[in-house]
Protein backbone atom coordinates (compact mmCIF):
# COMPACT_ATOMS: atom_id res chain seq x y z
CA UNK A 1 0.00 0.00 0.00
CA UNK A 2 1.48 3.62 -0.62
CA UNK A 3 0.75 5.62 2.00
CA UNK A 4 -0.29 9.72 1.98
CA UNK A 5 0.82 10.41 5.18
CA UNK A 6 2.19 8.42 8.40
CA UNK A 7 3.45 8.73 12.02
CA UNK A 8 5.06 7.20 14.58
CA UNK A 9 4.24 7.10 18.17
CA UNK A 10 5.91 5.63 20.99
CA UNK A 11 5.65 5.99 25.11
CA UNK A 12 6.59 3.90 28.02
CA UNK A 13 3.48 1.92 29.45
CA UNK A 14 2.06 4.24 32.03
CA UNK A 15 -2.09 4.03 32.01
CA UNK A 16 -2.06 7.57 31.46
CA UNK A 17 -0.79 7.65 27.97
CA UNK A 18 -4.05 6.00 27.03
CA UNK A 19 -5.66 9.41 26.61
CA UNK A 20 -2.52 10.70 25.42
CA UNK A 21 -2.23 7.86 22.59
CA UNK A 22 -5.93 8.35 21.24
CA UNK A 23 -5.80 11.90 21.08
CA UNK A 24 -2.58 12.32 19.32
CA UNK A 25 -3.99 9.62 17.06
CA UNK A 26 -7.50 11.47 16.49
CA UNK A 27 -5.34 14.85 16.02
CA UNK A 28 -3.49 12.77 13.07
CA UNK A 29 -7.35 11.11 11.67
CA UNK A 30 -8.51 14.72 11.41
CA UNK A 31 -5.88 15.20 8.33
CA UNK A 32 -8.75 13.31 6.42
CA UNK A 33 -12.02 14.66 7.60
CA UNK A 34 -13.64 12.08 9.31
CA UNK A 35 -17.20 12.07 11.03
CA UNK A 36 -17.50 12.41 14.67
CA UNK A 37 -18.41 8.76 14.51
CA UNK A 38 -15.24 7.64 12.65
CA UNK A 39 -13.41 9.68 14.70
CA UNK A 40 -14.73 8.32 18.01
CA UNK A 41 -14.50 4.43 16.52
CA UNK A 42 -10.83 5.20 15.62
CA UNK A 43 -10.02 6.44 19.12
CA UNK A 44 -11.86 3.45 21.01
CA UNK A 45 -10.03 0.83 18.98
CA UNK A 46 -6.78 2.69 19.78
CA UNK A 47 -7.55 2.99 23.35
CA UNK A 48 -8.42 -1.06 23.60
CA UNK A 49 -4.84 -1.71 21.42
CA UNK A 50 -3.14 0.72 23.33
CA UNK A 51 -4.85 -0.39 27.25
CA UNK A 52 -4.17 -4.27 26.13
CA UNK A 53 -0.67 -3.63 25.81
CA UNK A 54 -0.49 -1.80 28.94
CA UNK A 55 -2.35 -3.98 30.95
CA UNK A 56 -1.90 -7.73 29.88
CA UNK A 57 1.70 -7.81 27.50
CA UNK A 58 3.61 -5.45 30.15
CA UNK A 59 1.17 -6.58 33.45
CA UNK A 60 1.06 -3.00 34.09
CA UNK A 61 4.80 -2.46 34.83
CA UNK A 62 5.41 0.75 33.85
CA UNK A 63 9.09 0.20 31.85
CA UNK A 64 7.50 -1.24 28.33
CA UNK A 65 7.42 0.74 25.24
CA UNK A 66 4.18 0.50 23.01
CA UNK A 67 4.23 1.75 19.71
CA UNK A 68 1.62 3.45 17.94
CA UNK A 69 2.08 3.56 14.19
CA UNK A 70 -0.48 5.41 11.98
CA UNK A 71 -0.89 5.62 8.35
CA UNK A 72 -3.51 7.11 5.87
CA UNK A 73 -4.08 6.37 2.07
CA UNK A 74 -5.24 8.48 -0.68
CA UNK A 75 -8.67 6.16 -0.95
CA UNK A 76 -9.35 7.33 3.21
CA UNK A 77 -8.30 4.30 4.78
CA UNK A 78 -6.41 4.48 8.06
CA UNK A 79 -4.08 1.73 9.07
CA UNK A 80 -3.00 1.51 12.92
CA UNK A 81 -0.67 -0.73 14.48
CA UNK A 82 -0.29 -0.95 17.75
CA UNK A 83 2.45 -2.82 18.91
CA UNK A 84 4.62 -4.22 22.26
CA UNK A 85 7.48 -6.47 22.94
CA UNK A 86 5.65 -7.95 26.42
CA UNK A 87 4.66 -11.45 27.04
CA UNK A 88 3.17 -12.44 23.86
CA UNK A 89 -0.50 -14.27 23.01
CA UNK A 90 -0.46 -17.91 23.11
CA UNK A 91 -4.06 -18.68 21.75
CA UNK A 92 -4.97 -16.16 19.62
CA UNK A 93 -7.97 -17.43 18.54
CA UNK A 94 -9.67 -17.60 22.19
CA UNK A 95 -8.08 -14.59 23.13
CA UNK A 96 -10.45 -13.24 20.56
CA UNK A 97 -13.59 -14.62 21.93
CA UNK A 98 -16.21 -11.90 23.35
CA UNK A 99 -16.03 -12.01 26.94
CA UNK A 100 -12.34 -14.12 27.12
CA UNK A 101 -10.37 -12.68 29.58
CA UNK A 102 -7.00 -13.86 31.57
CA UNK A 103 -7.68 -10.79 34.52
CA UNK A 104 -11.17 -10.98 35.23
CA UNK A 105 -10.27 -10.57 38.84
CA UNK A 106 -9.26 -6.75 37.14
CA UNK A 107 -12.24 -6.06 36.00
CA UNK A 108 -11.83 -6.78 32.49
CA UNK A 109 -14.58 -7.65 30.60
CA UNK A 110 -13.15 -9.31 27.86
CA UNK A 111 -14.29 -7.38 25.18
CA UNK A 112 -11.33 -5.41 23.60
CA UNK A 113 -10.67 -7.33 20.74
CA UNK A 114 -14.60 -7.40 19.70
CA UNK A 115 -14.78 -3.16 20.04
CA UNK A 116 -11.90 -3.33 17.88
CA UNK A 117 -13.37 -5.83 15.39
CA UNK A 118 -16.57 -4.12 15.55
CA UNK A 119 -15.52 -0.28 15.21
CA UNK A 120 -12.66 -0.80 12.25
CA UNK A 121 -13.30 -3.05 8.84
CA UNK A 122 -9.75 -5.23 9.61
CA UNK A 123 -8.35 -6.77 12.65
CA UNK A 124 -4.97 -9.01 12.43
CA UNK A 125 -3.20 -10.11 15.05
CA UNK A 126 0.52 -11.10 15.09
CA UNK A 127 2.35 -12.40 18.48
CA UNK A 128 5.09 -14.78 19.77
CA UNK A 129 4.56 -15.83 23.49
CA UNK A 130 7.98 -14.02 25.19
CA UNK A 131 8.38 -11.36 22.49
CA UNK A 132 5.78 -9.10 21.60
CA UNK A 133 2.27 -8.47 20.48
CA UNK A 134 1.92 -6.59 17.31
CA UNK A 135 -2.23 -5.48 16.29
CA UNK A 136 -2.82 -4.26 12.99
CA UNK A 137 -6.75 -2.28 12.55
CA UNK A 138 -7.79 -1.28 9.17
CA UNK A 139 -10.60 1.31 9.09
CA UNK A 140 -12.40 2.72 5.56
CA UNK A 141 -13.56 6.05 6.24
CA UNK A 142 -16.38 6.80 3.93
CA UNK A 143 -15.78 8.56 0.94
CA UNK A 144 -16.57 12.13 0.37
CA UNK A 145 -18.78 12.28 -2.78
CA UNK B 1 -12.64 11.74 35.68
CA UNK B 2 -15.38 13.39 37.69
CA UNK B 3 -17.92 11.56 40.33
CA UNK B 4 -20.84 13.02 41.76
CA UNK B 5 -22.96 10.76 44.13
CA UNK B 6 -26.35 10.94 45.24
CA UNK B 7 -28.29 9.41 47.79
CA UNK B 8 -32.07 8.72 48.05
CA UNK B 9 -34.70 6.38 49.51
CA UNK B 10 -33.89 3.52 47.88
CA UNK B 11 -30.76 3.75 45.50
CA UNK B 12 -27.39 5.57 45.46
CA UNK B 13 -26.55 7.45 41.87
CA UNK B 14 -24.01 7.78 40.56
CA UNK B 15 -23.40 10.44 37.65
CA UNK B 16 -19.70 10.31 35.68
CA UNK B 17 -18.29 12.99 33.55
CA UNK B 18 -15.20 12.84 31.57
CA UNK B 19 -13.10 9.78 29.60
CA UNK B 20 -13.59 6.37 31.27
CA UNK B 21 -10.75 4.13 30.57
CA UNK B 22 -8.54 1.47 32.31
CA UNK B 23 -6.70 4.52 33.61
CA UNK B 24 -9.52 6.20 35.00
CA UNK B 25 -11.46 3.33 35.86
CA UNK B 26 -9.67 2.39 38.40
CA UNK B 27 -10.24 5.37 40.20
CA UNK B 28 -13.55 4.68 39.71
CA UNK B 29 -14.07 1.97 41.03
CA UNK B 30 -12.08 2.96 44.37
CA UNK B 31 -14.24 5.86 44.65
CA UNK B 32 -17.92 4.62 43.86
CA UNK B 33 -17.06 1.50 46.21
CA UNK B 34 -16.44 4.00 49.31
CA UNK B 35 -20.04 5.71 48.29
CA UNK B 36 -21.38 2.33 48.66
CA UNK B 37 -20.17 1.41 51.71
CA UNK B 38 -20.54 4.38 53.71
CA UNK B 39 -24.38 4.77 51.37
CA UNK B 40 -26.01 1.73 53.23
CA UNK B 41 -28.23 1.93 50.03
CA UNK B 42 -28.78 -1.64 47.67
CA UNK B 43 -29.13 -0.49 44.49
CA UNK B 44 -26.71 1.49 42.54
CA UNK B 45 -28.00 3.20 39.23
CA UNK B 46 -25.28 4.75 37.05
CA UNK B 47 -25.66 8.13 34.24
CA UNK B 48 -23.60 8.12 31.84
CA UNK B 49 -24.31 11.33 30.72
CA UNK B 50 -21.25 13.35 31.25
CA UNK B 51 -19.19 10.46 29.61
CA UNK B 52 -17.19 11.45 26.69
CA UNK B 53 -14.97 9.17 25.75
CA UNK B 54 -15.54 4.90 27.27
CA UNK B 55 -14.14 2.10 26.07
CA UNK B 56 -14.05 -1.77 27.50
CA UNK B 57 -13.36 -0.23 30.87
CA UNK B 58 -16.49 0.94 31.04
CA UNK B 59 -17.91 -2.87 31.10
CA UNK B 60 -15.88 -3.81 33.29
CA UNK B 61 -16.95 -0.82 35.98
CA UNK B 62 -20.50 -1.99 35.19
CA UNK B 63 -19.60 -5.74 35.59
CA UNK B 64 -17.90 -5.51 39.06
CA UNK B 65 -20.44 -2.89 40.59
CA UNK B 66 -22.96 -5.32 39.52
CA UNK B 67 -21.48 -8.14 41.43
CA UNK B 68 -21.12 -5.98 44.24
CA UNK B 69 -24.68 -4.62 44.92
CA UNK B 70 -26.03 -8.38 43.79
CA UNK B 71 -24.29 -9.69 46.70
CA UNK B 72 -26.03 -7.34 48.69
CA UNK B 73 -29.42 -8.45 47.34
CA UNK B 74 -29.26 -4.97 45.36
CA UNK B 75 -30.02 -4.51 41.72
CA UNK B 76 -28.06 -1.71 38.78
CA UNK B 77 -29.86 0.24 36.41
CA UNK B 78 -27.39 2.31 33.59
CA UNK B 79 -29.05 4.95 32.30
CA UNK B 80 -28.33 8.26 30.07
CA UNK B 81 -25.57 6.63 27.81
CA UNK B 82 -24.27 8.59 25.10
CA UNK B 83 -24.90 5.84 21.23
CA UNK B 84 -21.31 4.79 21.47
CA UNK B 85 -20.90 4.39 25.28
CA UNK B 86 -24.86 2.16 24.59
CA UNK B 87 -22.75 0.13 22.05
CA UNK B 88 -19.98 -0.82 23.67
CA UNK B 89 -21.93 -2.00 26.80
CA UNK B 90 -24.64 -3.67 24.70
CA UNK B 91 -22.10 -5.73 22.72
CA UNK B 92 -21.13 -7.10 26.13
CA UNK B 93 -24.59 -8.16 27.77
CA UNK B 94 -24.12 -6.57 30.63
CA UNK B 95 -27.95 -5.00 30.15
CA UNK B 96 -29.58 -8.89 30.57
CA UNK B 97 -28.54 -8.40 34.03
CA UNK B 98 -27.95 -4.89 34.74
CA UNK B 99 -30.92 -2.88 32.67
CA UNK B 100 -30.90 0.05 31.11
CA UNK B 101 -33.42 3.38 31.24
CA UNK B 102 -32.95 6.28 29.03
CA UNK B 103 -33.47 8.20 32.36
CA UNK B 104 -32.00 8.54 35.88
CA UNK B 105 -36.16 9.35 37.00
CA UNK B 106 -37.01 5.89 35.15
CA UNK B 107 -34.93 4.27 36.90
CA UNK B 108 -35.52 5.23 40.10
CA UNK B 109 -39.19 4.31 39.64
CA UNK B 110 -37.73 1.01 39.23
CA UNK B 111 -35.60 0.77 42.30
CA UNK B 112 -38.54 2.17 44.50
CA UNK B 113 -41.03 -0.87 42.47
CA UNK B 114 -38.59 -3.68 43.52
CA UNK B 115 -38.07 -2.14 47.00
CA UNK B 116 -41.66 -2.21 47.69
CA UNK B 117 -41.74 -5.46 46.35
CA UNK B 118 -39.27 -6.58 48.65
CA UNK B 119 -40.96 -4.78 51.70
CA UNK C 1 17.60 14.76 34.76
CA UNK C 2 15.15 11.65 35.43
CA UNK C 3 12.00 11.58 33.85
CA UNK C 4 8.05 11.04 35.04
CA UNK C 5 6.76 10.02 31.62
CA UNK C 6 8.12 10.77 27.84
CA UNK C 7 6.85 10.47 24.33
CA UNK C 8 8.37 10.28 20.72
CA UNK C 9 6.78 11.03 17.69
CA UNK C 10 8.21 10.64 14.15
CA UNK C 11 6.25 11.70 10.80
CA UNK C 12 7.76 13.10 7.62
CA UNK C 13 8.09 16.78 7.02
CA UNK C 14 4.46 17.39 5.57
CA UNK C 15 3.13 20.69 6.51
CA UNK C 16 0.20 19.19 7.82
CA UNK C 17 1.50 17.68 10.46
CA UNK C 18 2.46 21.09 11.82
CA UNK C 19 -1.05 21.04 13.98
CA UNK C 20 -0.52 17.55 14.33
CA UNK C 21 2.06 17.65 16.49
CA UNK C 22 1.25 20.47 18.20
CA UNK C 23 -2.10 18.81 19.09
CA UNK C 24 0.41 15.53 20.14
CA UNK C 25 2.27 17.27 21.72
CA UNK C 26 -0.60 19.38 23.79
CA UNK C 27 -2.64 15.69 24.72
CA UNK C 28 0.77 15.33 26.46
CA UNK C 29 1.76 18.08 28.79
CA UNK C 30 -1.93 18.04 29.89
CA UNK C 31 -1.22 15.53 32.10
CA UNK C 32 1.11 18.04 34.16
CA UNK C 33 -2.34 20.36 34.41
CA UNK C 34 -0.75 23.25 32.66
CA UNK C 35 -2.74 26.45 32.70
CA UNK C 36 -4.09 27.71 29.36
CA UNK C 37 -1.13 30.20 28.46
CA UNK C 38 1.32 27.53 29.57
CA UNK C 39 -0.36 25.35 26.96
CA UNK C 40 -0.36 27.87 24.45
CA UNK C 41 2.88 28.82 24.73
CA UNK C 42 4.26 25.21 24.62
CA UNK C 43 2.04 24.31 21.53
CA UNK C 44 3.21 27.68 19.37
CA UNK C 45 7.24 26.75 20.18
CA UNK C 46 6.39 23.06 19.41
CA UNK C 47 4.84 24.59 15.81
CA UNK C 48 7.78 26.69 15.23
CA UNK C 49 10.92 24.14 15.72
CA UNK C 50 8.52 21.69 13.73
CA UNK C 51 8.08 24.02 10.69
CA UNK C 52 11.54 25.53 10.77
CA UNK C 53 12.51 21.76 10.38
CA UNK C 54 9.67 21.30 7.56
CA UNK C 55 10.74 24.38 5.95
CA UNK C 56 14.31 25.31 6.42
CA UNK C 57 15.64 21.41 6.88
CA UNK C 58 14.00 20.04 4.29
CA UNK C 59 13.29 23.22 2.01
CA UNK C 60 9.72 21.78 1.85
CA UNK C 61 10.61 18.44 0.47
CA UNK C 62 8.32 16.14 1.89
CA UNK C 63 10.43 13.33 2.41
CA UNK C 64 12.29 14.14 5.30
CA UNK C 65 11.76 12.64 9.31
CA UNK C 66 10.70 15.56 11.61
CA UNK C 67 11.28 13.71 15.66
CA UNK C 68 9.85 14.89 18.45
CA UNK C 69 10.60 14.12 21.75
CA UNK C 70 9.05 15.21 25.21
CA UNK C 71 9.58 14.71 28.44
CA UNK C 72 7.98 15.20 31.50
CA UNK C 73 9.92 15.57 35.54
CA UNK C 74 8.44 15.48 38.46
CA UNK C 75 9.38 19.08 39.39
CA UNK C 76 6.62 20.06 36.46
CA UNK C 77 9.42 20.49 33.73
CA UNK C 78 8.17 19.66 29.90
CA UNK C 79 11.88 19.13 27.85
CA UNK C 80 10.84 19.58 24.03
CA UNK C 81 13.42 18.21 21.74
CA UNK C 82 12.56 18.20 17.57
CA UNK C 83 15.43 17.17 15.78
CA UNK C 84 16.11 16.85 11.61
CA UNK C 85 18.12 15.34 9.86
CA UNK C 86 18.21 18.41 7.48
CA UNK C 87 20.59 20.82 5.83
CA UNK C 88 21.84 22.16 9.30
CA UNK C 89 22.76 25.63 10.44
CA UNK C 90 25.93 27.26 9.64
CA UNK C 91 25.71 29.82 11.99
CA UNK C 92 23.51 29.28 14.62
CA UNK C 93 23.97 32.51 16.33
CA UNK C 94 23.18 34.76 13.31
CA UNK C 95 19.83 32.00 13.00
CA UNK C 96 18.77 32.93 16.27
CA UNK C 97 18.65 37.28 15.52
CA UNK C 98 15.15 38.30 15.68
CA UNK C 99 14.35 38.90 12.41
CA UNK C 100 17.62 37.00 10.64
CA UNK C 101 15.82 34.51 8.17
CA UNK C 102 17.07 32.72 4.94
CA UNK C 103 13.74 33.13 3.21
CA UNK C 104 12.47 36.35 2.94
CA UNK C 105 11.05 35.85 0.13
CA UNK C 106 8.47 32.96 1.42
CA UNK C 107 7.10 35.66 3.95
CA UNK C 108 9.38 33.98 6.38
CA UNK C 109 9.25 36.74 9.56
CA UNK C 110 12.83 35.48 11.21
CA UNK C 111 11.22 35.53 14.50
CA UNK C 112 11.05 31.43 15.06
CA UNK C 113 13.77 31.32 17.09
CA UNK C 114 13.11 34.72 19.18
CA UNK C 115 8.95 33.32 20.01
CA UNK C 116 10.69 30.35 21.34
CA UNK C 117 12.58 31.99 23.55
CA UNK C 118 10.06 33.85 24.25
CA UNK C 119 7.94 31.09 25.21
CA UNK C 120 9.85 28.75 26.92
CA UNK C 121 12.72 28.82 29.99
CA UNK C 122 15.54 27.63 27.83
CA UNK C 123 16.83 27.07 24.53
CA UNK C 124 19.57 25.30 22.94
CA UNK C 125 20.48 24.43 19.44
CA UNK C 126 23.06 21.91 18.29
CA UNK C 127 23.00 21.62 14.45
CA UNK C 128 25.97 20.41 11.69
CA UNK C 129 25.40 21.48 8.46
CA UNK C 130 24.44 18.58 6.23
CA UNK C 131 23.43 16.11 9.07
CA UNK C 132 21.01 17.96 10.97
CA UNK C 133 19.48 19.80 13.97
CA UNK C 134 18.37 19.30 17.18
CA UNK C 135 16.63 22.03 19.27
CA UNK C 136 16.22 21.42 23.10
CA UNK C 137 13.39 23.59 24.82
CA UNK C 138 12.88 23.35 29.00
CA UNK C 139 10.28 24.96 30.34
CA UNK C 140 8.96 24.88 33.86
CA UNK C 141 5.44 25.16 34.63
CA UNK C 142 3.90 26.98 37.72
CA UNK C 143 3.95 24.87 40.74
CA UNK C 144 1.08 24.60 41.87
CA UNK C 145 0.77 25.24 45.24
CA UNK D 1 -8.87 28.16 8.06
CA UNK D 2 -11.29 29.97 6.85
CA UNK D 3 -11.21 33.17 5.32
CA UNK D 4 -13.94 35.82 5.16
CA UNK D 5 -14.08 39.41 3.48
CA UNK D 6 -15.88 42.27 2.89
CA UNK D 7 -15.31 45.42 0.94
CA UNK D 8 -16.32 49.01 2.07
CA UNK D 9 -15.79 52.16 0.81
CA UNK D 10 -12.32 53.26 1.41
CA UNK D 11 -11.34 49.47 2.46
CA UNK D 12 -11.20 45.53 2.43
CA UNK D 13 -11.81 43.96 6.01
CA UNK D 14 -10.40 40.21 6.12
CA UNK D 15 -11.50 37.99 8.75
CA UNK D 16 -9.57 35.16 9.55
CA UNK D 17 -10.96 31.92 11.32
CA UNK D 18 -9.00 28.81 12.76
CA UNK D 19 -5.24 28.36 13.19
CA UNK D 20 -2.74 30.27 11.66
CA UNK D 21 0.73 28.79 11.20
CA UNK D 22 2.70 27.85 8.14
CA UNK D 23 0.71 25.32 5.95
CA UNK D 24 -2.96 27.06 6.15
CA UNK D 25 -0.69 30.79 5.72
CA UNK D 26 -0.13 29.30 2.28
CA UNK D 27 -3.70 29.08 1.78
CA UNK D 28 -4.48 32.10 3.41
CA UNK D 29 -2.03 34.81 1.55
CA UNK D 30 -2.95 32.73 -2.14
CA UNK D 31 -6.99 34.16 -1.11
CA UNK D 32 -6.38 37.23 0.34
CA UNK D 33 -4.18 38.20 -2.45
CA UNK D 34 -6.72 37.19 -5.21
CA UNK D 35 -9.18 39.18 -3.09
CA UNK D 36 -6.99 42.61 -2.83
CA UNK D 37 -6.66 42.11 -6.57
CA UNK D 38 -10.50 42.19 -7.54
CA UNK D 39 -11.89 44.20 -4.99
CA UNK D 40 -10.02 47.15 -6.13
CA UNK D 41 -9.58 48.89 -2.21
CA UNK D 42 -5.98 50.49 -1.47
CA UNK D 43 -6.81 49.30 2.35
CA UNK D 44 -7.01 45.98 4.19
CA UNK D 45 -7.90 45.60 7.71
CA UNK D 46 -7.31 42.35 9.39
CA UNK D 47 -9.47 40.89 12.20
CA UNK D 48 -8.03 38.03 14.26
CA UNK D 49 -10.93 37.33 16.25
CA UNK D 50 -11.41 33.75 14.51
CA UNK D 51 -7.53 32.87 15.19
CA UNK D 52 -7.87 30.02 17.72
CA UNK D 53 -4.25 29.93 17.56
CA UNK D 54 -0.84 31.56 15.46
CA UNK D 55 3.04 30.69 15.32
CA UNK D 56 4.98 33.14 13.82
CA UNK D 57 3.95 32.45 10.23
CA UNK D 58 1.03 35.12 11.26
CA UNK D 59 3.65 37.70 11.10
CA UNK D 60 4.73 36.65 7.58
CA UNK D 61 1.35 37.39 6.32
CA UNK D 62 0.87 40.58 7.39
CA UNK D 63 4.43 41.81 6.59
CA UNK D 64 3.58 40.38 2.89
CA UNK D 65 0.37 42.16 3.04
CA UNK D 66 1.82 45.51 3.75
CA UNK D 67 4.49 45.54 1.59
CA UNK D 68 2.04 44.69 -1.22
CA UNK D 69 -0.71 47.36 0.05
CA UNK D 70 2.58 50.36 0.05
CA UNK D 71 3.37 48.94 -3.12
CA UNK D 72 -0.65 50.65 -4.23
CA UNK D 73 -0.42 53.56 -1.35
CA UNK D 74 -2.45 52.22 1.24
CA UNK D 75 -2.44 50.86 4.55
CA UNK D 76 -2.42 47.63 6.25
CA UNK D 77 -4.37 47.77 10.04
CA UNK D 78 -4.45 44.75 12.21
CA UNK D 79 -7.41 44.61 14.28
CA UNK D 80 -9.08 41.91 17.15
CA UNK D 81 -6.05 39.55 18.18
CA UNK D 82 -6.17 38.07 21.69
CA UNK D 83 -3.64 38.04 23.57
CA UNK D 84 -1.10 35.41 21.93
CA UNK D 85 -1.64 36.36 18.79
CA UNK D 86 -0.98 40.41 19.84
CA UNK D 87 2.00 39.24 21.32
CA UNK D 88 3.40 37.54 18.84
CA UNK D 89 2.98 40.47 16.60
CA UNK D 90 4.12 42.75 18.85
CA UNK D 91 7.48 41.00 18.98
CA UNK D 92 7.84 41.34 15.55
CA UNK D 93 7.76 45.34 15.88
CA UNK D 94 5.23 45.00 12.69
CA UNK D 95 2.54 47.72 14.81
CA UNK D 96 4.80 50.26 13.27
CA UNK D 97 3.97 49.75 10.21
CA UNK D 98 0.70 47.83 10.23
CA UNK D 99 -1.05 49.71 13.45
CA UNK D 100 -3.01 47.76 15.93
CA UNK D 101 -6.32 48.63 16.82
CA UNK D 102 -8.81 46.95 18.96
CA UNK D 103 -12.10 46.16 16.88
CA UNK D 104 -12.61 47.06 13.25
CA UNK D 105 -14.78 49.76 13.66
CA UNK D 106 -11.69 51.61 14.60
CA UNK D 107 -9.91 50.78 11.87
CA UNK D 108 -12.28 51.57 9.48
CA UNK D 109 -12.56 54.94 10.94
CA UNK D 110 -8.57 55.08 10.49
CA UNK D 111 -8.83 54.35 6.64
CA UNK D 112 -11.62 56.83 5.88
CA UNK D 113 -10.03 59.48 7.61
CA UNK D 114 -6.54 58.50 6.32
CA UNK D 115 -9.01 58.67 2.23
CA UNK D 116 -10.61 61.53 3.23
CA UNK D 117 -6.52 63.24 3.46
CA UNK D 118 -5.49 61.98 0.39
CA UNK D 119 -8.87 63.57 -1.69
N1 LIG E 1 -0.97 -6.96 23.85
C1 LIG E 1 -1.28 -8.12 24.47
N2 LIG E 1 -0.30 -8.87 25.03
C2 LIG E 1 -0.59 -10.02 25.66
N3 LIG E 1 -1.84 -10.53 25.79
C3 LIG E 1 -2.86 -9.83 25.26
C4 LIG E 1 -2.63 -8.60 24.59
N4 LIG E 1 -3.83 -8.15 24.16
C5 LIG E 1 -4.74 -9.04 24.55
N5 LIG E 1 -4.18 -10.08 25.21
C6 LIG E 1 -4.88 -11.28 25.76
O1 LIG E 1 -6.12 -11.40 25.12
C7 LIG E 1 -7.19 -11.41 26.07
C8 LIG E 1 -8.42 -10.78 25.51
O2 LIG E 1 -8.21 -9.40 25.25
P1 LIG E 1 -9.44 -8.40 25.18
O3 LIG E 1 -10.46 -8.95 24.26
O4 LIG E 1 -8.90 -7.05 24.86
O5 LIG E 1 -10.06 -8.40 26.64
P2 LIG E 1 -9.54 -7.82 28.03
O6 LIG E 1 -8.47 -6.79 27.77
O7 LIG E 1 -10.74 -7.24 28.65
O8 LIG E 1 -8.97 -8.98 28.79
C9 LIG E 1 -6.60 -10.69 27.26
O9 LIG E 1 -7.27 -11.04 28.46
C10 LIG E 1 -5.16 -11.17 27.24
O10 LIG E 1 -5.03 -12.44 27.81
N1 LIG F 1 15.81 23.09 11.48
C1 LIG F 1 16.53 23.99 10.74
N2 LIG F 1 17.36 23.55 9.77
C2 LIG F 1 18.07 24.43 9.03
N3 LIG F 1 18.03 25.76 9.20
C3 LIG F 1 17.23 26.26 10.16
C4 LIG F 1 16.43 25.41 10.97
N4 LIG F 1 15.75 26.19 11.83
C5 LIG F 1 16.10 27.46 11.56
N5 LIG F 1 16.99 27.52 10.56
C6 LIG F 1 17.64 28.74 10.02
O1 LIG F 1 17.51 29.77 10.99
C7 LIG F 1 16.85 30.89 10.41
C8 LIG F 1 16.04 31.63 11.46
O2 LIG F 1 14.98 30.80 11.92
P1 LIG F 1 13.69 31.43 12.58
O3 LIG F 1 14.10 32.40 13.65
O4 LIG F 1 12.79 30.34 12.98
O5 LIG F 1 13.02 32.30 11.41
P2 LIG F 1 12.25 31.85 10.07
O6 LIG F 1 11.78 30.44 10.20
O7 LIG F 1 11.13 32.80 10.00
O8 LIG F 1 13.24 32.02 8.95
C9 LIG F 1 16.06 30.34 9.28
O9 LIG F 1 15.74 31.30 8.31
C10 LIG F 1 16.97 29.25 8.76
O10 LIG F 1 17.98 29.78 7.93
Amino acid sequence: MKYKNEIKIQFPSHSENEAFSRTAVAAFAAQLDPTVEELTEIKTAISEAVSNAIIHAYDEAQNGIVTVEVKSTEDRKIVMIVSDEGIGIGDIEKAKEPLYTSKAGEERSGMGFTVMESFTDRLEITSKPGEGTKVTMIKQLDLLV
Amino acid sequence: MKITSEITKNSLIVRLEGELDHHSAAEVREKIDQTIGTSERKNLIFSFQGVSFMDSAGIGVVMGRYNKMKEMGGIVIVSECNDYAKRILEMSGIFTIAPYCDTVEQAMKICSETWSHEE
